[in-house]
């Protein structure tokens, strides 16, 4: 008796809980996950009420211009940038940018991704075939480069540039989707509703889609990670959003790049503010991970 | 997979202690084995920008190109070194027929190509017939740009040509006879563009050969210009590795002196500006082109490292497009030009590098006028001057700038635009549609077509000429000006025919405060261009027009 | 009778859980000597496999020997140290596992398997160790055995490869083979097949074995004692025939009623034991069957119920036992 | 086997002929041509149409394409018009740059993302288990950009223990038989060129190696788990072995199937990193190429160049599958 069939022993002992449940109860005994959750609603706090924390606007100039911007001090905790601003609030605006961009390129993704995968799940053969087909054709090429390449056609406004994120993540949200609606529609619980005649797509709609979810939450909470890092190394090449005096994370750190010797604040505040924030992102996302993962063993 | 984990361990720190005891030599791998003193046979490392494109001087118009060939190749003439004042350089001295039309160049005795080939009057007309008869992809303007702005067409006669034909009458005189009088023409042979290669070589390894596959695109097949270029310069060429490096040693049996002591020169791309600043730090490489004026504190700070700048030969401007209303109203543009204070961008973006410009010209260049108009900032000015015009105030107008781009003029485009439209809007005289888009190609495809009123640009000045300058910008109509003004094209079209040095000189004055008066565009600065190197470099002696041999340069 | 081969006594083991120590097996005590045949029977979570794997020291991380001994060749196997046990494991006392589909490594041929406690121990060479692998699978009735050696598992049937884990066990002629549950995973057919390999190569070979099951047809059929385990402990023990015939534990006869009967005239009601195996949290301090038991009295209810001889050689836990008039066909009336 | 690998590379054709046809429309949609990049300032009317007739940019766009799929078929991807050299030139010298450098970075993440996950799996709940998961979080939230400055500066700036950029030390000539520097040099038996070339591979491969490494470490952790459950380990204990030959044979042998699959995936994924990498050690690979391409609109190398990493992806892609067959004769044996 392993210890693994006295666990799931006990576990049975207790009432038996929904899926959800289970899983909201794991998340609270995971301390990764919980960390992660304070980063992130840490992060949440600085984009909501940034003009309340910061005593500056982002681009306001109070500092000379010119120079490397000084190092930090009391009135000004991160220093100022070479454009004189206050370092702090950029960087705290900054949250604000980057979580909006990570929802609005993740959203992009998941509903592009929802709506491919659910068809090539849901109606197979040659459209399956069709779809799956140009979602190698987009894994083929490297994302980063297909990053590029849409925002060199689109342009470099900031929405563009959330749609060229949002799109390089739809291969991976179609797949994870139609690999859960293909397990789905075999299950034996769609084959006895359908059996009982009850329409294909109100099928699709109320059971199989929210049953093949799980996994795509968590790769969504996955994917904010990434579209923080995408975009920050889109403005890093000098290709990410360009609205004069924008405060990105990516563009304020590949700017102070080669001032490294005096500006290095200005590299490490940015730099750290990525490292935490997809840090958040990526242990609350692991925390899922295990929480939704039905035949986990303890 | 037959390792235990003990042996993984092992592995791993065994590549460390080789990566690490490697590094233990001198830290600075670039001065190789010479120590301290200025010891014989140095070795350069240069940071470029990129690789050039192709080492045949006829056929470039990129900058890196253009320094890796003066290297290896020398002209007819030549610049005085800091000036663009035209010197001897392979002719010892010339005489120019009353006319105008002929040029008789009588050349140095003794002096040999790269290849051991003698240099004399039938090679000289050698190349000027090669590039008169370029065709296909040769005439494309990418690639004989100078060719076709100095001489106009080729002998295809579809454009007419100012060259006429060269003769070789003895060994050491060769006669260049063009078809109209064009002053400009010996400051133009001082360009990269028409100095003298090899005839042998040329031909050995097929300079002009390409092919042309199925839709008659032409690309050229030849080696001579990656791998055989053969000039007579102080140093010869040794070996090309795209991406890595280009290396040049020295000239055994140059004909001039060689003051410097640098036996190997190497040309090594880091597209980086930031890299570039961070390799001189850590000494793998000795110097490099394209300082960005942020980083001119931290040089300067930095007592290893030496900071020298370039004799202003450039104009930032801000075009107006008179074709965008209300831009045509010259009480606007004068409003618009007093309302910006270029002082204060020239002070914090060029880190004292730059000067106000007052005109389409930097001073060095013959014809500048120190009289012209100017237009100091004074927002009061600039509201009573649209009040007397009685223009509606806020005017309405879209100011763009470029992204992604650096250029010795414009190091940080943002940051300029910036500035100026918060002055425009704090004077209340002008509410601003910014708008921008990335440097090559949307942004200039927008700007040659007129799509913006008011833009951000600029020009580097490719020989000490005014015609390089205004003549350029202001001779012919534009879609990017956006104005048909007859009394400058002409203007300006006099003084290009005259060759009277003194009335010349006159006629571009004239022409400068015609201009100014008219105020096309804003000049606002003219920077000088900074070069960093390694304190142990001494000698090198920056050029307007970036000609600057190596030859001359010591490495301690 | 001769010096017992093995003698375990008391032994006690632990699991650390997140939710407290499970206390797994609860002092048991039990002698083997060379060639015969014990059977272990219990229901699962009963304890018997930990016991077995304690025996050998390979229990999983979080399960631990926390008291007693187990004497083997006049050294305690619990307090070796690990380089030693791993001279008697495998070399002195083998063990064979309850599902063939998952106990031999699928990437490895079956030639490598055989041959690896043959290299090991008796420090073989390669090609002694393939000629002695081919006789082995020869002796448990694997046909053409030259070429079967470079085969993988996946190639083999389930109950090819239980023969498989068999020879592997008694390549170096162990002592006393431990065989947990070694047919439960196999179709009826076989399970016979099996067993009787097993009888015949313990009788062979002269070696002792220790037959884990939760199945009493097996151990009726191959085990000269056995020993009924409940919750930890031993609740009766004996020679097979008269634990059988006269099951004195109402633990083993409940089981016995369970059992379908073959030689059962006309209708036959099978009854099962109500309720279920409570996990022991802590040392039991009462009858841990009581709560089941309809013969429970007070005393079952306050103290631990030793290991009493009720007859020659066959001894039962219990305050109550079945009286000799129940049986066989002792019905336990429904559960009150 | 081989029937399974033919099959695979048939598969290949219409994605890679999908993924040129989605090339050459993104390139032709890009605004702006290369024309005005190559002039930049001095670009006007004419000299702007002269280069597009040049590049037969102004005929209908199925003859450009016919003109395109036919190149591509004989092997001639075009002529850069920045270099003004072969695609497949440049491609010689660009590739071995970036392949050398992905494959550092994946030795890095292997030598030390096995052991890593191992010992973290052995001591599953130990401390080391816990720090070495939190390690590989950070390790997979670090923007390979920023690291590579910190180690830049860091190591080459200020300590100065390593070289800033580059492949190689200029002063240093190494023949380049393959253009894999490392093997040209060993090749060569020029020891010193293959400690220099080690040493300008350090900084930049750990750079791109590092979230490579956090995920090989994770899934060897997850992996090594499953496999200490199994069965066959605990047989292989009951036999007696020393646990060191247990971890080797039986579990690090079975664990390895999954490590596999992701070491293969993870190469593909290090081509992006690389683009990042490139530009802060001035890596002259595909990396960097590509982007100078897009910004100079330089079409032959953006579609040769994006081709080849497709191609690159999906045999990767094949090998890793071929090797997990390989590995795993349950497949092997079945195909």
């Amino acid at each position: 008796m392993s210890l693994a069939q006295a666990e799931a022993h006990e576990l049975e002992l207790e009432q038996p809980a929904g899926l959800w449940k289970d899983a909201v109860q794991r998340l609270k005994r995971n301390p990764g996950a919980i960390i992660g959750a304070l980063l992130i609603s840490m992060f949440v706090f600085l984009a909501l009420f940034a003009d309340v924390i910061t005593s500056y606007g982002p681009g306001e100039q109070v500092g000379s211009l010119g120079g490397n911007g000084s190092p930090p001090s009391s009135e000004f905790w991160f220093g100022l940038d070479k454009q004189g601003r206050d370092y702090f609030s950029r960087v705290v605006y900054g949250a604000r940018l980057s979580l909006l961009v990570g929802v609005v390129s993740v959203s992009v993704g998941l509903s592009i991704g929802l709506v491919l995968g659910s068809i090539a799940g849901y109606f197979g053969r040659w459209v399956d075939g069709l779809l799956m087909r140009i979602i190698d054709i987009m894994l083929a090429i490297p994302s980063f480069l297909l990053a590029i390449g849409l925002v060199t056609l689109l342009g470099r406004g900031l929405v563009q540039v959330m749609i060229a994120v949002g799109a390089t993540q739809v291969p991976l949200f179609a797949r994870l989707l139609r690999g859960g609606i293909l397990a789905q529609k075999e299950s034996d619980y769609v084959l006895a509703a359908r059996s009982l005649g009850a329409p294909g797509p109100r099928l699709l709609l109320r059971h199989i889609i929210p049953n093949s979810l799980s996994p795509v939450i968590v790769q969504a909470t996955l994917s904010m990670a990434t579209a923080i890092i995408e975009v920050a190394a889109l403005s890093f090449v000098g290709l990410g959003p360009s609205q004069p005096g924008l405060p990105e994370w990516g563009l304020m750190l590949a700017d102070s790049a080669s001032r490294l010797e005096q500006g290095l604040h200005l590299v490490l505040f940015p730099g750290i503010a990525i490292v935490l924030s997809t840090l958040g992102f990526n242990m609350v996302g692991d925390g899922l991970r295990e929480a939704l993962d039905p035949k986990l063993k303890s | 997979m037959r390792r235990s984990v003990k042996l993984w361990a092992l592995l791993m720190a065994l590549m460390l202690i080789a990566a690490a005891c490697g590094g233990s030599d001198d830290a600075g791998t670039g001065d190789g084995d010479n120590g301290d003193g200025a010891a014989e046979g140095a070795t350069l490392v240069f940071g470029t920008s990129a690789d050039p494109v192709v080492l045949d001087g006829a056929l470039v118009s990129d900058g890196e190109s253009l320094r890796a060939i003066d290297q290896m190749f020398e002209g007819l003439v030549t610049l005085e070194p800091g000036t663009t004042e035209v010197v001897p350089g392979l002719a010892e001295d010339w005489e120019i027929s009353d006319d105008g039309l002929t040029y008789t160049f009588n050349l140095r005795d003794g002096v040999t190509f790269h290849d051991g080939t003698e240099f004399n009057a039938d090679a000289v007309c050698f190349n000027f017939e090669r590039w008169y008869n370029f065709e296909g992809t040769f005439q494309n303007p990418a690639a004989s740009y100078y060719w076709q702005t100095v001489f106009g067409g080729f002998s295809d006669g579809k454009t007419p040509s100012l060259y006429k034909g060269c003769t070789a009458t003895d060994d050491l005189t060769a006669v260049l006879e063009i078809n109209n009088p064009s002053a400009s023409i010996l400051g133009a042979l001082a360009l990269t563009s028409f100095t003298m290669a090899s005839p042998e070589a040329l031909e050995q390894y097929d300079a002009d050969s390409g092919k042309v596959d199925a839709d008659g695109i032409f690309s050229p097949t030849g080696t001579y210009a990656t791998e055989h270029p053969t000039g007579t310069g102080p140093f010869m060429f040794k070996e090309w590795v795209r991406g890595d490096r280009l290396t040049m040693v020295r000239n055994p049996d140059y004909w001039g002196e060689f003051e410097g002591n640098i036996d190997e020169l190497i040309f090594r791309p880091i597209a980086d500006p930031a890299a570039r600043l961070q390799a001189l730090q850590a000494g793998d490489i000795q110097g490099f082109d394209l300082v960005d004026p942020q980083d001119y504190e931290t040089i300067e700070g930095d007592d290893s490292l030496q900071l020298l700048n370039r004799p202003a030969f450039n104009v930032g401007y801000v075009g107006f497009n008179q074709a965008v209303k209300p831009l045509d109203n010259l009480a606007v543009r004068q409003a618009i030009a007093h309302s910006i204070n270029r002082q204060e961008v020239v002070d914090a973006f060029y880190a004292g590098q730059g000067v106000v410009a007052t005109q389409f010209m930097p001073p060095e260049v013959v014809g500048y006028a120190d009289d012209v108009t100017t237009y100091d900032y004074d927002p009061e000015l600039a509201a009573q001057i649209l009040e007397d015009a009685g223009v509606q105030t806020p005017v309405q107008i879209d100011f763009a700038y470029p992204t992604d781009v650096e250029r010795p003029y414009m190091p940080d485009p943002q940051a300029n635009f910036e500035a100026m439209v918060a002055d425009l809007e704090e004077s209340g005289l002008f509410e601003v549609e910014q708008k921008n888009a990335t440097w090559s190609p949307d942004y200039l495809d927008n700007v040659d077509n007129g799509r913006y009123g008011l833009y951000l640009l600029g020009w580097t000045g490719d020989y000490g000429d005014p015609d390089n300058f205004v003549g350029t910008f202001f001779q012919t109509e534009q879609p990017a000006w956006g104005f048909n003004n007859q009394e400058i094209f002409d203007a300006l079209d006099a003084a290009e025919q005259e060759t009277d040095p003194t009335t010349r000189e006159q006629m571009y004055q004239e022409a400068n405060r015609l201009i100014m008066d008219f105020l096309p565009g804003l000049p606002y600065v003219h920077t000088e261009p900074g070069l960093a190197f390694t304190a142990n470099v001494e000698g090198y002696t920056p050029s307007p027009v970036s000609l600057e041999p190596f030859s001359v340069v010591t490495v301690n | 009778m001769s010096e017992p081969l093995l003698s375990v006594t008391d032994l006690e083991v632990r699991f650390k859980s997140r939710r407290g120590t499970i206390h797994a097996v609860n002092g048991i005590s039990f002698d083997l000597r060379a060639g015969e045949t014990l059977g272990i029977v219990g229901e699962s979570g009963c304890g018997k496999s930990v016991t077995s794997l304690a025996m050998l020291g390979i229990l999983p991380r979080q399960a631990y020997p926390a008291d007693g001994s187990v004497m083997f060749g006049g050294r305690d196997l619990l307090r070796l140290k690990d380089q030693e046990m791993r001279e008697v494991r495998g070399k002195d006392i083998a063990m064979i596992f309850q599902d063939p589909m998952t106990s031999l490594n699928p990437i490895l041929t079956i030639g490598r398997q055989l041959t690896e406690s043959l290299r090991r121990h008796l420090k073989m060479d390669k090609e002694t160790a393939r000629e002695e692998a081919v006789s082995l699978l020869d002796r448990v009735g694997i046909s053409d055995a030259g070429d079967r050696l470079r085969s993988y598992p996946h190639q083999f049937s389930g109950g090819m490869r239980q023969r498989v884990m068999i020879a592997m066990a008694i390549s170096c002629r162990p002592k006393i083979l431990i065989a947990d549950e070694p047919t439960t995973a196999l179709d009826v057919t076989i399970q016979a097949q099996i067993l009787e390999l097993l009888k015949r190569l313990v009788s062979e070979e002269q070696m002792a074995l220790i037959l884990i099951t939760h199945d009493l047809g097996v151990v009726a059929g191959v085990c000269d004692r056995t020993n009924v385990m409940y919750a930890g402990g031993f609740v009766e023990t004996g020679a097979t025939e008269s634990l059988f015939a006269t099951p004195r534990h109402p633990y083993t006869a409940g089981l016995l009623d369970s059992v379908p009967r073959l030689d059962a005239s006309g209708k036959q009601r099978l009854v099962p034991i109500p309720g279920t195996v409570k996990t022991l949290m802590e040392k039991p301090t009462s009858c841990a069957f009581a709560p089941r038991c309809m013969y429970a009295v007070d005393e079952s209810r306050r103290e631990v119920p030793p290991l009493r001889e009720i007859a020659p050689g066959h001894h039962v836990a219990c305050f109550n036992p079945v009286p000799e008039s129940d049986l066989p066909q002792g019905a336990i009336t429904e559960a009150r | 086997m081989l029937r399974f690998v033919v099959r695979r590379l048939l598969q290949l054709i219409p994605i890679l002929l999908g993924v040129s046809i989605l090339l050459f429309a993104f390139v032709r949609a890009l605004p702006g041509g290369p024309a005005i990049a190559l002039l930049g300032e001095r670009a006007t009317e004419e000299s702007v149409e002269r280069i597009e007739t040049e590049l037969g940019l102004d005929q209908p766009i199925y003859v450009q394409y016919g003109r395109y799929v036919r190149n591509l078929v004989q092997g001639d991807l075009g002529t850069s018009t920045r270099s003004r050299q072969p695609v497949l030139e440049e491609l010689k010298q660009k590739f071995p740059a970036t392949v050398e450098l992905a494959f550092a970075a994946m030795l890095f993440a292997i030598i030390l993302g096995i052991p890593l996950g191992f010992l973290a799996a052995k001591r599953y709940l130990g401390f080391l288990d816990n720090a070495s998961l939190f390690v590989s979080l950070i390790g997979i939230s670090f923007p390979v950009f920023f690291l590579a400055l910190l180690l830049k500066y860091v190591f080459a700036i200020k300590l100065g223990w390593l070289p800033t950029v580059g492949r190689v030390d200029v002063t240093r000539s190494i023949e380049h038989p393959t253009n894999f520097y490392l093997l040209d040099a060993v090749l060569t038996r020029d020891w010193e060129g293959v400690v220099d070339v080690l040493k300008h591979l350090v900084l930049p491969a750990i750079a791109l190696g590092t979230i490579p490494l956090a995920i090989v470490a994770r899934i060897t952790r997850a992996a090594v788990l499953d496999v200490l459950n199994e069965d066959y380990v605990r047989t292989a204990r009951a036999k007696g072995l020393d646990p060191s030959v247990v971890d080797r044979r039986h579990v690090m042998r079975n664990a390895m199937l999954p490590v596999v699959t992701v070491i293969g995936l993870q190469t593909g994924l290090l081509l992006t990193g690389a683009v990042l990498t490139e530009t802060v050690f001035a890596w002259p690979g595909m990396g960097s190429w590509m982007l100078e391409a897009i910004r100079f609109r330089d079409y032959a190398v953006i579609q040769g160049g994006i081709l080849f990493f497709a191609l690159l992806v999906s045999l990767t892609n094949l090998a890793v599958d071929v090797s997990y067959a390989y590995l795993n004769p349950k497949i092997r044996l079945s195909r």
